[in-house]
């Protein structure tokens, strides 16, 4: 049993691994701000996610897995505004890229 | 050469690098992140001393880990203040640099 | 009577190392809640406790004849803190609380809070920095532990900043931000300089590092750096750039405090460094090379007094001359039998020309504030017919002049004298021609000032403002301290010496 | 074990690639982005030298507070054309060997230790258990240390008054000119509204738990900081007039509590700032608490900057 578990942890983290190398892929290849913006958020919350996903099985206890579970759930809630705000910003012209 | 040794080497040279910016990059802005890079580095020092020093079933010595909790308050708090005088230095004059001719007349002396 | 660790078995009645502490950070806490008018109130009822407390540790001190020291928290170095007073903390203790006392009593008249507001920016800001110097000066002085010492520095540092730009002119608050920066800059050399000591010897108590240090490469360079730090923050002569804008752009009250004692905090650090934790790393070269950036500054800072338009200006570079004098001892308290730094005569002097320093700076800085407001300007060609309308303020400035100069029997004389007596005996004769040649620049820029002063307005000189008696009494007081000083050679005992490691040699 | 050392030492080359772009950068607003990301990295670095309490205040006031204040100041200094010219040719490199000097000469110190480590460790442990606590470094920090503790809070509001004592004449006793959102957007809104909560339960946790595990009353009080300016910001709250008392009696509370359970150590227990037998975690769990108000309260105002509006326009 816990071989799989293993394996799954291995494989979960190994794709949350590459969909962080895809987002800042695409952080330096697209050209302007808004698509930046849109891969890195997309990425790397899918990418936490998968990560986070992969070591639920290694945490010692109930009270761990929930706390790595919210470590998620703040990084994506964050994450996302931030983004909504650089966005606006970036459309009425405040940052230049 | 473990991990601390390798932690003390980055931090030595923050404080260089930091110090180097310290004092050649004319923009006040920049030499206060520079300030804020040596303490880094400083306080990293601190912290692979107290690694080396760790015992009796402790990860470092506690003492210089409470030293660099009072240091880093102290210096964020240098850091607030010289920020507010940098900007309100910036609304007196309008730009913020610290060689222009306003306090003239103690360098023609 | 002390143990291994330098502590007197019992801490009998040394609470009031304490409270010289505790009192004037419970003012600043109290002014900061009950708000500006209550702060002026609260300062000048703790100025007569905190001179009365300065006197009862001197009087404990030289009476007793031994250091004392108080454990913080109960529990002894390594782990706890100790503070320690001894002669040379007590006299300085002494110094500051007399000139804190006189600068508050002058700074009555411009930081008053106006009767139709509750609360006004510059006198609220100013009794409650004057509290907080005063609290981080006693830390300095009886501090035992060197991050305790760090964090003083930085008290003192916060304090002292905001003082320069107090009125909120722009080139004063240029002027802040250099002398900040230059300030953080000192205080992380300091830092290192403590991790390495740390490091190395497991502590950071003063009385323990000196018996544990050794040569060793982290020890030199902690030295080093450490010091490098410490004149950063005292505007030894390469890193003088600060202070004149700084000391000359804040007010009157305000530039006497910052020029008599906030640089005798960082000053005094050095001297604790050198005499106390380590007097054998420095060697001959250590303190020639800290004894010629001392005579450097007295020739630069005289000659650039002396190009001064501006009164305040010229005072403020007479600081920076008059510092170089401090680190004069260094050179000359060197024993090269032992090939230590020596706790003996040329320690006392240095001591002295820092207290004398201190008293006549302040007097000058006050007298040159007074001239300002009363003529609207400070341009020395302009200062024709001052000495008619305010004498007793052209008085004061004339004797801090002659304490600065060294005539008898004023206390910069007696500190010149036993310097000079130092170099004659060690044979460094040119630490005596410079101290000459700094006298006379000195004595240059003073008959400059005065006889300007001295001389007839052709037409009567307009008065800007009314300025109060008690203002000019309280800088006449101070020049007339820094005046008497040179009196107490007649004393018998060297107040300095007691409680200092080494044997006291008898100058 | 190579593993783990191979990750130690690309975590400190990150750390010096950031450390040195932010130094070199051209542009200041990406130095300061650059800096708050190097600071976090820096909080790792804290974990790897097993100093959690140091990693949370790195965190929290290293690269959070000082992130926030430098991206405020760089945003505002945009506009500024940087025409000052630096330090010719010649004196960079004379600074960089000096530099150069000053860092090879730190590095081979940190690398040849003395032959036996000192470590205050053992000493802090035997003793600590008489405290009551279970942190060693609260322990360090609130009993055998404690002057340093009291000292640098004072040191925090003087810096604040300092701050303050910047304001132009007029706007003294007004309120500070914090940038706030005007027109409110419904993204920061949301998360001013979502966050905080969490936030206050963290920070709170974090002071609560500090006697026993790695925490503290000041990291628990920048989290504190943190909400509120968030709350400020998004315009929920509007930031308070410097002269209220309720601000200024905040201010001080935890300087003043921990002052008089010093000076009650002169009675009760047998010096200052000693705790008597059996009452030292209770009276230290209260200064925690009194202290991590006041940090709250102070860090928040030091963020918000000098008053610039009285309060009647």
């Amino acid at each position: 049993m816990t071989i799989l578990l293993n394996v799954f942890t291995v494989l979960a983290v190994v794709a949350g691994a590459f969909f962080f190398l895809a987002g800042t892929v695409g952080l330096l290849r697209f050209p302007d701000t808004l698509t930046r913006l849109h891969a890195i958020t997309k990425a790397d919350n899918l990418g936490l996610g998968l990560i986070i996903l992969g070591l639920l099985p290694l945490a010692s206890g109930p009270i761990q897995a929930l706390k790595l579970i919210s470590v998620w759930l703040l990084v994506q809630i964050s994450g996302a505004i931030v983004t909504q705000l650089i966005a606006r910003a970036v459309r009425q012209g405040g940052l230049q890229e | 050469m473990n991990a601390a040794a390798w932690f003390g080497v980055c931090g030595a040279t923050l404080v260089g690098v930091g110090l180097f910016g310290l004092v050649t990059n004319p923009e006040p802005l920049r030499k206060i992140l520079a300030f804020n890079l040596v303490g880094s580095g400083v306080f990293l020092m601190f912290g692979v001393v107290a690694k080396r020093g760790a015992a009796v079933g402790l990860g470092g010595d506690p003492v210089p880990q409470a030293l660099v909790i009072t240091a880093i308050v102290v210096a964020f708090a240098a850091t607030a203040m010289a920020i507010a005088l940098l900007l309100r230095l910036f609304e007196a004059t309008g730009e913020a640099n610290l060689d222009s001719s306003l306090s003239g007349d103690a360098k023609r002396g | 009577m002390l143990n291994a660790a330098g502590l007197p078995d019992a801490t009998t009645g040394s609470a009031s190392l304490v409270l010289s502490i505790v009192l004037p950070v419970a003012g600043v806490v109290l002014s900061l809640v009950l708000g500006g008018r209550q702060a002026e109130r609260i300062a000048l009822v703790l100025l007569p406790i905190g001179l009365a407390i300065a006197s009862v540790i001197f009087v404990q001190v030289t009476w007793g004849g031994h250091s004392l020291a108080y454990i913080v928290g109960d529990w002894a170095p390594p782990l706890g803190i100790v503070l320690r007073a001894d002669g040379l903390s007590a006299t300085m203790m002494m110094m500051t609380a007399v000139v804190i006392c006189a600068i508050g009593i002058f700074a009555v008249a411009d930081f008053r809070t106006p009767a139709d507001v509750f609360e006004a920016r510059a006198p609220f800001a100013f009794w409650i920095l004057l509290l907080a110097i005063w609290s981080a000066m006693n830390i300095v002085f009886v501090g035992g532990d060197l991050f305790t010492l760090y964090v003083a520095l930085e008290l003192l540092t916060f304090a002292a900043v905001p003082l320069v730009s107090l009125d909120g002119r722009a080139e004063t608050l240029q002027a802040a931000l250099r002398y900040l920066l230059f300030a953080i800059l000192g205080s992380v050399f300091y830092l290192v300089g403590a991790v390495l000591l740390y490091g190395t010897y497991g502590t950071l108590d003063i009385a323990m590092l000196s018996e544990r240090v050794h040569a060793d490469p982290a020890t030199i360079a902690a030295a080093a750096l450490m010091t490098a730090g410490l004149l950063a923050k005292t505007a030894l002569f390469p890193l003088h750039l600060w202070l004149p804008p700084a000391h000359a752009g804040a007010p009157a009250a305000a530039s006497a405090v910052l020029s008599a004692l906030v640089v005798k905090g960082s000053f005094f650090l050095v001297v604790r460094l050198w005499f106390d934790v380590m007097p054998g790393i420095p060697g001959a070269a250590g303190t020639q090379v800290l004894g010629a950036l001392g005579a450097a500054a007295i020739v630069f800072g005289n000659v650039l007094a002396l190009r001064q338009q501006r009164l305040k200006l010229l005072v403020a570079y007479s600081t920076v001359a008059q510092i170089g004098y401090l680190f004069l001892m260094f050179p000359l308290a060197f024993n090269t039998a032992s090939s230590a730094l020596q706790s003996g005569s040329a320690l006392t002097a240095g001591i002295l020309q820092a207290i004398s320093h201190a008293t006549a700076k302040g007097a000058m800085f006050m007298s040159a504030g007074l001239m300002y407001a009363a003529l609207g300007h400070d341009r020395i060609a302009g200062l024709a017919g001052i000495g008619r309308l305010l004498p007793m303020t052209v008085f004061a400035f004339a004797l801090g002049g002659v304490s600065l100069i060294g005539l008898p029997p004023s206390g910069g004389f007696l500190a010149k004298w036993l310097l000079l007596d130092a170099a004659v005996v060690s044979g460094q004769w040119w630490w005596a021609a410079i101290m000459l040649a700094g006298g006379l620049l000195t004595s240059g820029y003073m008959f400059l000032v005065l006889s300007r002063a001295m001389t007839p307005a052709l037409e009567p000189v307009k008065l800007h403002a009314t300025i109060p008696q008690y203002q000019q009494a309280a800088a006449l007081a101070l020049a007339l301290c820094s005046l008497l000083l040179g009196l107490v050679a007649f004393s018998s005992f060297d107040a300095v010496q007691i409680g200092r490691p080494v044997a006291a040699q008898v100058g | 074990m190579t593993t783990s050392l191979a990750l130690d030492i690309g975590l400190a080359g990150l750390i010096l690639a950031i450390g040195t772009w932010t130094v070199f950068a051209r542009d200041s607003l990406a130095a300061v982005i650059g800096f708050v990301g190097y600071g976090l990295l820096l909080a790792v670095i804290w974990v790897r030298l097993s100093a959690p309490d140091v990693a949370l205040t790195e965190a929290a006031i290293g690269s959070g507070m000082t992130g926030m204040l430098l991206l405020g100041a760089a945003a505002r200094l945009r506009t500024e054309r940087n025409h000052a010219t630096g330090i010719g040719l010649r004196g960079r490199v004379a600074v960089g060997v000096l530099c150069v000097m000053i860092s090879a000469g730190l590095a081979i110190v940190i690398l040849f230790p003395p032959e036996s480590i000192p470590t205050l460790a053992p000493a802090v442990m035997e003793n600590l258990a008489q405290s009551g606590l279970g942190n060693p470094v609260a322990g360090v920090l609130f009993v055998f240390r404690a002057l340093d503790t009291l000292l640098e809070k004072v040191v925090l509001i003087l810096a604040l008054l300092g701050i303050w004592s910047l304001a132009p004449d007029r706007a003294w006793g007004g309120v500070p000119g914090l940038r706030i959102y005007l027109e409110p957007s419904s993204t920061l809104t949301f998360l001013a509204q979502l966050l905080p909560p969490v936030g206050i339960v963290v920070g709170v946790y974090m002071c609560w738990v500090g006697a026993n595990v790695p925490g503290g009353a000041f990291q628990g009080g920048t989290v504190l900081a943190a909400m509120w300016l968030l709350v400020m910001i998004a315009g929920l709250r509007n930031v308070p007039p410097i002269d209220r008392f309720w601000l200024r009696f905040l201010l001080v509370i935890g300087p003043v509590i921990f002052l008089a359970i010093g000076l009650a150590g002169f009675v009760l227990a047998d010096a200052f700032l000693a705790y008597p037998a059996g009452y030292a975690k209770p009276l230290i769990v209260a200064v925690e608490v009194a202290l991590t108000l006041s940090i709250a309260v102070t860090l928040g105002m030091l963020g918000a900057g000098p008053p610039e509006r009285s309060q009647h326009s």
